[in-house]
């Protein structure tokens, strides 16, 4: 029922309202970030309401309802809506707290946009469905594929460095041998399975990969384990020090 | 995303899918005429060309840093430049030289004539090789892209640690000579994968090794060496990006880094490097003296060896370059024997030379005075570079005039006059028009006599004590004279190259008709001038070495050679119809346009550099995933393909792996 | 770019894919590449261990922060990706396409952990007081690591391209050199490694 | 088949050699002050000697080379129409096989001359005069360390002019302040890196009395020229002078434009960088390294030996911009005509 436009806005505020929950309990409830945040939500919450009543503001839409049936054209799968309003408000939050998730944020928005673009291109293209999705392949995936390869190699090594950075010394090297053994031993079950269906090994994946997302932010909010700081040994800052002045 | 429209991301069902439809080619370009032909080109033989038009302008872009370094030192306290412009001058002109002018331009040889001369149809990565080119003329272009905001490196082409830290060189000249030299590098790089794939795998049937044409041979021995020797100085020099971008400590000595390190470095690839300045001339000259003295060359087997032989050698001296840096005596020691031992290889060269002169019956065209004024000037550099390994000696006169002395007579006498035995050899085949001899022996003898006059004095100014990189030098130390002999040298050198202009462009209207004008003997001269997209209609195969010459020749009864009626030519009477040539690209040249934002991005802005490197990433999967042949296009009228014309992922990916990494370098 | 070379009415060079030696281009510049590569590697742990001698000035040694039993196990964690490497490839040579994609996937998410591993290792390094301009060792440590480090990285973006090409049908079993050739690179990448755990880790002077 | 017409005979390539010769020639006659086939001393003779042989041999070689090819060119050149061919000769292993032995055995003969003296220039000799030799940007600096046997009993802190006696052995320790640069007095030895980090020994001697001049012979930035310096060479008497000459103090003037101009010296900060023995001990932490200028005017040349420092303008042109030697290190502000003259009067006493 929902509209595109709806879409983005629902999304928007949701992530806005986690965000100001997220932000409160991180700044130890510094009221003006959160009150933003907050207000932000609920006024994209607002526009969502309105967009969806509205139809995305296309008249004849709401003026003949039956004229949407026509297929005029197909559309491709979107999933820009929501991820646009993901970028916008990853962009909140950094706005709010962190400089680099601004940075993130934007980036998804950058990508959101151009990928729109690309698309909306595609599906005018020509009146064939088939053909416009080879035409936005052709055109996207040189770009995608290392983008999202990329990507998850950045996931998976940022959560995961945060993971091995929260725990103690021992149990760094504990989690690592498990991971490698889950994924190892996962990995030699499902080749051995050769039934298994394609939803198994989705599921195996995305569970990995929300396992390592929440691990990551536990590892984040829990921050570092205490590291010893090997500051300079007296000896040897002082050969230093001799080193600079000597003439 | 996109991904999962055609399949669920994470798919589980066997075997393969009938979607063999390639992904990511966009519409390829397909004009075989125009500028945008020559941008998306992915032809060994434009590209050769592409190199060689580039590499002679940087020459005379280098040569007129030489005519203003010349300039200033004609009279004692000259003032044409300031110190810092002087510096300037000798470093770019260096560098210049080495790098954009000698080193492509004998990729341009290599280029053009590999495939032609071991009958195959095109080199094996065509479209790597455009990329290689496409790298190199950004890099080149980056180098010299610092000159706009009057960045530019002034601390020789060795660029000696620690005066390369930012601590003593605090603008961005040097970053732009660390980061310009690096983008040059994978060019370097990829174009010796490439070329040493050719020879070993593209060999027309019959073609053994010891049937390739010298030149191949000493081009394929010089690609070993830069595979070597780049990621050596791309080491070097990746350090000192990290010192002067990043606060590395590499060559900061006040951390107490060691200041020679980076001569190491840098010499381990330098000694390799200035015999891939020099084996393909060696080559070059190879080819064009059998011709014109008409018989075959002297000792082939010798030649072939010797030069694989100095390959092996130029790795074990590369200490001749720090005789006087502070090496222990025991360590100088084994560096001059080792280092004059490589005389003896060369020597070989030198006498099979004269003795494929000997007893010939020569014939004087411009080529051939080129080549025979390189066996005798190179053998004037040889010798002093012979001087020069005897380390004491070498005491006196490393850092003076001498030194500079030999290695333009090895550079000049030997590179530069082999490339120019090459022009006027090749031109014919390569446009299909004729260099003007007469004007040709015009050029000779200014070049000849200009080059004796400029740097000829140079061993006198050099034994007499003037030390090089000096941006003047006193009145009274008698150095007078001679330096302005060698200014007026230099000036003669560059009426010379006008006339050489001149001759080029008067070209155009002496056209060729016979493909073999010179009688020669290696295949290129089989096939039209210039030779067609797919160099030869008829396959070669291959039974002799100089297979050409044999086909036209043949020993009658009365022991003479007589010239057969109709050698058995490769050129078919109608054209053939199922020949696929790989088409072209846009991606060589958007990858390459990514790395110098790169450059400038990693000086200047990270922005820059994200896009930059934006850019080369998706060029290269774009390279990647495009279909080397374009199933779209027609090819010669000929219908029934079965070949699938497949992407070729994995070189590419491979390529595209090195070139990312020097990308994040 | 076999194909490019095509294919006149000449009887020993009517077969597809010729070439001089028998192997294939590209394999064979792999090869080459990987020989380049070594006198990369070469130069970077020679600069290491020789700079490894000097005395640091500031700050600490790296070899008194090594957290040897960690790196260890990273180590054996690349190690195991070779494994599933060759069973990947031995998966897509007997077209038994849906485990070769297994087998990709497990090698890159091994080499991913490994790389999570090294940043791991360099974060706590730089919390224990040696950055990357803190003194030569750390310089030249940072330096080698962090380069074998992007590596892995590109060699994992590799896995994961041909996982979507394999995916997407590109990948049929004649294709199955592309899987090796890229696997040269992986086992390349990994043999470095263990030369860089042997002499920069485990053995100090 | 189209022949390009045959060239006629190069008659420029005869003259290359010549020319070449004859310009070689020509420079041994020549008077040049850092002339390094004229040595003035053992190991620079030393030098020669092996080098001299060694260019005999190049010279034989290069005249047979030229030779062959000439002839070559002379002899075998194509007569006009004539359209055989000649013997068809591949090779000849025996003769290749000559041409590769017997440079191998030239060769291994001037190894084993040169050997021995490598080792022999890298020794430290016994009995000598101990220098330290510091070079930075863009001058000289030399510290003799207190030794009796030379009559020394205060260390000596000069610049850009070494003095050493005739005659004796000359160890020398190089160190660098900055980067790379490399000493070099051509007529009494070769040069040596000067290598900030490292301390390198290096030794000189000369025969006679005399002035040798040298410079700087590694790239060490903007004023690479302008790092020149200059060896005195002094016999038994003068060398016993010069060092009781440096022993001394000079007398702080008291009166007159030299005292202004002492004043002055440290008013404008020169007390800052340069040290006066007696007067001006200190210098500040920071500053760069100048030269020690107590006995500045028994010295001849000043600045990396590029000014005279008998002429008074050279010395006002410095003092009113020591900038006119590019990329100077001495930094001050703008003096007045009246403080030159001051300054100059005062730099006049240290004598
Ligand atoms: C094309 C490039 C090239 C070539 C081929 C060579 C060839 C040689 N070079 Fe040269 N060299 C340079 C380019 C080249 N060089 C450059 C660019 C520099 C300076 C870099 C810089 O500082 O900026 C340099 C510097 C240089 C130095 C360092 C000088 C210094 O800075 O102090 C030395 C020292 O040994 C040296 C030696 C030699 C020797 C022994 C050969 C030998 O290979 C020569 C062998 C050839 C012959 C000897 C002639 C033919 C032989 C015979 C006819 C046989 C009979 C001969 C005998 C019995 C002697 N060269
Ligand atoms: C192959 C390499 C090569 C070549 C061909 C040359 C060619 C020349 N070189 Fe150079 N040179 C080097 C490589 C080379 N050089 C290197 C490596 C250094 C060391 C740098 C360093 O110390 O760091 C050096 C250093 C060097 C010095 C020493 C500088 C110093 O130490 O202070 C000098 C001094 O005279 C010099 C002179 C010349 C001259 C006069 C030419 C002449 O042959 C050039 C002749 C000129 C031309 C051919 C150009 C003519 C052009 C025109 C007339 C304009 C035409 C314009 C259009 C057509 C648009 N070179
Ligand atoms: C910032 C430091 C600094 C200050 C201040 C300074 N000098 Fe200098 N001076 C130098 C340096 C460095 C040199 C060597 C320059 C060179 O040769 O390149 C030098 C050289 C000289 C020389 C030549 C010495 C020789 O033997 O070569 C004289 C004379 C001199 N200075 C006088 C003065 C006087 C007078 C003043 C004050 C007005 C002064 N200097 C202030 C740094 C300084
Ligand atoms: Cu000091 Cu050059
Ligand atoms: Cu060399």
């Amino acid at each position: 029922m929902t509209t595109t436009g709806g879409k983005l806005w629902f999304g928007v505020s949701t992530l806005a309202f986690f965000a100001a929950w997220a932000f409160a309990l991180g700044s130890d409830f510094e009221w003006f970030g959160a009150f933003v945040l907050g207000t932000i939500s609920a006024g994209a919450f607002l526009l969502g309401l309105v967009s969806v009543a509205t139809g995305d503001g296309d008249v004849a839409a709401t003026a003949d309802p039956a004229a949407a049936e026509v297929p005029a054209r197909r559309s491709l799968p979107a999933f820009w809506p929501p991820l646009a309003a993901f970028g916008a408000g990853l962009s909140l939050i950094g706005l709010a707290s962190h400089g680099a998730l601004l940075y993130a944020g934007l980036g998804v928005l950058a990508l959101v946009f151009l990928e729109w673009l690309v698309q909306g291109w595609a599906e005018r293209a020509t009146g064939d469905h088939e053909h416009n999705r080879k035409l936005r392949n052709q055109l996207m995936f040189p770009l995608e594929v290392p983008v999202v390869a990329a990507l998850g190699v950045a996931f998976i090594v940022l959560s995961f460095s945060r993971v091995l950075l929260a725990l103690p010394k021992n149990g760094s090297v504990i989690a690592a041998i498990g991971l490698a053994l889950v994924v190892l031993s996962l990995a030699t079950l499902i080749s051995f399975k050769p039934t298994a269906a394609s939803s198994v090994l989705t599921a195996v994946v995305v569970l990995g990969a929300v396992a390592l997302l929440a691990g990551g932010i536990v590892g984040l909010v829990h921050g570092e384990r205490h590291i010893e700081k090997h500051d300079a040994e007296h000896k040897s800052e002082h050969v230093a020090n001799a080193e600079e002045t000597h003439p | 995303m996109a991904l999962t429209e055609e399949r669920p991301l994470l798919e589980l069902t066997a075997g393969d899918d009938e979607v063999r439809q390639p992904l990511g080619s966009f519409r390829r370009p397909t004009s075989t005429t125009g500028w945008r032909s020559w941008i998306t080109t992915v032809d060994h033989k434009r590209i050769g060309i592409l190199y060689g038009a580039t590499a002679l302008t940087f020459f005379a872009i280098g040569g007129l840093e030489a005519l203003l370094i010349r300039a200033q030192l004609a009279q004692p306290n000259g003032q044409v430049l300031s110190p810092e412009r002087y510096n300037q001058a000798f470093t770019m002109h260096g560098t210049t030289m080495v790098f954009l002018v000698i080193m492509p331009m004998l990729a341009a040889f290599a280029n053009y004539l590999i495939p032609l001369q071991i009958g195959a149809r095109d080199v094996a990565f065509p479209r790597l090789n455009a990329l290689s080119f496409w790298i190199f003329l950004f890099g080149g272009l980056f180098l010299y892209s610092g000159a706009v905001l009057d960045q530019i490196a002034d601390n020789g082409w060795f660029n000696y640690a620690p005066n390369s830290g930012v601590l003593y060189s605090p603008g961005h000249g040097i970053d732009f000579w660390t980061l310009g030299l690096q983008i040059a590098g994978i060019a370097s790089l990829l174009g010796a994968v490439n070329l040493i794939v050719t020879c070993i795998n593209m060999r027309a049937p019959g073609m053994t090794l010891m049937r390739m044409p010298i030149f191949t041979w000493m081009a394929l021995v010089a690609q070993f060496l830069l595979l070597f020797a780049i990621p050596v100085i791309t080491v070097a020099l990746f350090l000192l990006m990290f010192d002067r971008l990043f606060g590395g400590n590499f060559f900061v000595v006040q951390k107490g880094a060691d200041p020679l390190m980076w001569q190491h470095l840098f010499w381990i690839f330098g000694h390799p490097e200035v015999y891939i300045l020099v084996l393909p001339a060696f080559g070059i000259v190879s080819e064009v003296i059998p011709v014109f003295a008409r018989k075959p060359l002297f000792g082939y087997p010798f030649m072939v060896f010797s030069g694989i032989a100095i390959g092996f050698m130029g790795w074990g001296v590369w200490a001749h370059h720090m005789f006087a840096s502070g090496a222990g005596p025991v360590t100088v020691a084994a560096f001059s024997l080792s280092t004059m031992f490589i005389a003896v290889p060369t020597g070989v060269k030198i006498f099979n030379w004269i003795g494929t002169l000997w007893g010939g019956k020569l014939q004087f065209t411009t080529a051939m005075c080129f080549a025979i004024a390189l066996v005798s000037q190179f053998t004037i550099g040889g010798l002093s570079g012979v001087t020069h390994s005897i380390s004491p000696s070498d005491w006196q006169q490393t850092d003076t005039y001498y030194i500079v002395a030999h290695f333009h007579y090895v550079l000049f006498g030997g590179s530069v006059f082999g490339i120019f035995a090459g022009f006027y050899f090749w031109w014919p085949k390569v446009f299909g028009r004729c260099l003007d001899e007469k004007i040709g022996k015009i050029h000779f003898f200014t070049w000849l006599i200009g080059f004796n006059l400029t740097f000829g004095p140079m061993h006198v100014l050099g034994l007499q004590g003037q030390p090089r990189r000096t941006a003047t030098y006193a009145d009274g130390m008698g150095w007078n004279l001679m330096n302005l002999l060698s200014s007026i040298g230099a000036f003669t050198i560059g009426v010379g190259f006008l006339i050489f202009i001149f001759n080029v462009v008067k070209s155009r209207n002496n056209v060729v008709t016979d493909p073999d004008p010179w009688d020669a003997r290696t295949l290129e001269w089989a096939t039209s001038s210039p030779p067609p997209a797919h160099n030869f209609d008829i396959s070669p195969t291959v039974s002799s070495l100089d297979e050409w010459w044999h086909r036209k020749y043949e020993l009658g009864d009365d022991h003479k050679l007589h010239r057969r009626e109709h050698p058995e030519s490769f050129t078919a009477a109608t054209p053939p119809e199922n020949i696929h040539l790989p088409s072209p690209s846009y991606w060589p040249l958007i990858i390459a346009a990514g790395l110098p934002f790169i450059g400038w991005g990693l000086i200047y802005s990270y922005w820059l550099a994200g896009f930059g490197g934006l850019l080369t990433f998706v060029g290269i999967y774009g390279l990647v995933l495009e279909p080397s042949v374009d199933p779209d296009a027609g090819h010669h009228g000929h219908a029934d393909t079965h070949d699938t014309h497949e992407p070729e992922p994995a070189a590419v990916v491979a390529g595209a792996a090195e070139a990312e990494e020097d990308a994040d370098q | 770019m076999t194909d490019t070379i095509v294919h006149a009415p000449i009887p020993d060079q009517s077969e597809g894919h010729h070439t001089s030696t028998g192997l294939s281009n590209e394999k064979l510049a792999m090869w080459a590449f990987l020989g380049s590569e070594c006198l990369l590697f070469g130069g970077l742990i020679s600069v290491f261990l020789i700079y490894r001698n000097k005395p640091v000035g500031v700050g600490p040694k790296v070899s008194q922060i090594y957290d040897i039993p960690f790196t260890s196990v990273s180590s054996f964690v690349l190690l195991m990706s070779s494994l599933t490497m060759v069973l990947a490839l031995a998966g897509i040579q007997r077209g038994d396409h849906r485990r070769a994609r297994i087998w990709i996937l497990t090698t890159a998410a091994l080499g991913a952990t490994f790389v999570a591993g090294q940043v791991y290792e360099f974060t706590s390094f730089v919390r224990e007081g040696l950055g990357y301009t803190t003194n030569l060792q750390s310089s030249a440590f940072y330096t080698l690591t962090g380069f074998h480090g992007v590596h892995v990285t590109i060699g994992i973006i590799m896995l994961l391209s041909l996982y979507t090409l394999s995916l997407r049908g590109n990948l049929p079993t004649e294709k199955a050199e592309t899987v090796e050739i890229v696997g040269l690179y992986w086992h390349f990448v990994d043999v470095v490694w263990i030369l860089i755990f042997t002499v920069v880790y485990l053995i100090h002077p | 088949m189209t022949r390009l017409p045959a060239a006629r005979r190069r008659k420029g390539l005869r003259l290359v050699p010549v020319l070449a010769l004859s310009l070689l020639l020509s420079a041994c006659a020549s008077n040049a002050p850092q002339d390094t086939l004229k040595p003035e001393g053992p190991y620079a003779r030393k030098i020669d000697h092996l080098f001299n042989p060694v260019f005999l041999i190049a010279v034989a070689v290069f005249c047979l080379v030229q030779g062959l090819v000439l002839f070559a060119i002379v002899k075998f050149r194509r007569r006009p129409g004539d359209e055989d061919f000649p013997e068809q000769l591949h090779g000849n292993t025996r003769l290749e096989l000559g041409w590769t032995i017997l440079p191998a055995i030239i060769l291994g003969a001037v190894g084993v001359f040169t050997v021995p003296v490598i080792f022999d220039l890298s020794e430290v000799p016994k009995n000598a005069l101990q220098v330290e030799v510091t070079g930075q940007k863009y001058w000289w600096s030399y510290t003799y360390q207190a030794q009796s046997k030379f009559g020394i009993s205060d260390p000596i802190i000069t610049a850009n002019e070494l003095h050493i006696p005739a005659g004796v052995p000359v160890a020398l320790k190089l160190d660098s302040k900055d980067v790379i640069h490399s000493f070099w007095a051509p007529r009494l030895n070769g040069k040596k890196d000067v290598v900030p980090g490292r301390v390198h020994d290096w030794k000189l001697e000369a025969d006679h009395p005399g002035v040798y001049s040298g410079q700087c012979a590694e790239f060490c930035g903007i004023s690479h020229a302008n790092m020149r310096l200059k060896v005195v060479a002094h016999d038994k008497a003068g060398w016993a002078d010069w060092v009781a000459h440096m022993q001394t103090k000079p007398t702080k003037p008291t009166s007159g434009l030299a005292a202004e101009g002492y004043d002055l010296f440290a008013q404008k900060g020169c007390s800052g960088c340069h040290q006066v023995d007696g007067e001006y001990q200190t210098v500040a932490a920071d500053s760069p390294s100048a030269p020690n200028l107590t006995h500045l005017f028994s010295r001849d040349c000043f600045a990396g030996c590029i000014y005279n420092l008998d002429d008074r303008n050279e010395v006002e042109a410095w003092l009113r911009n020591p900038q006119r030697k590019a990329g100077s290190l001495m930094r001050i502000g703008q003096l007045s005509e009246a403080e030159i003259d001051r300054l100059y009067a005062y730099l006049e006493t240290l004598k």
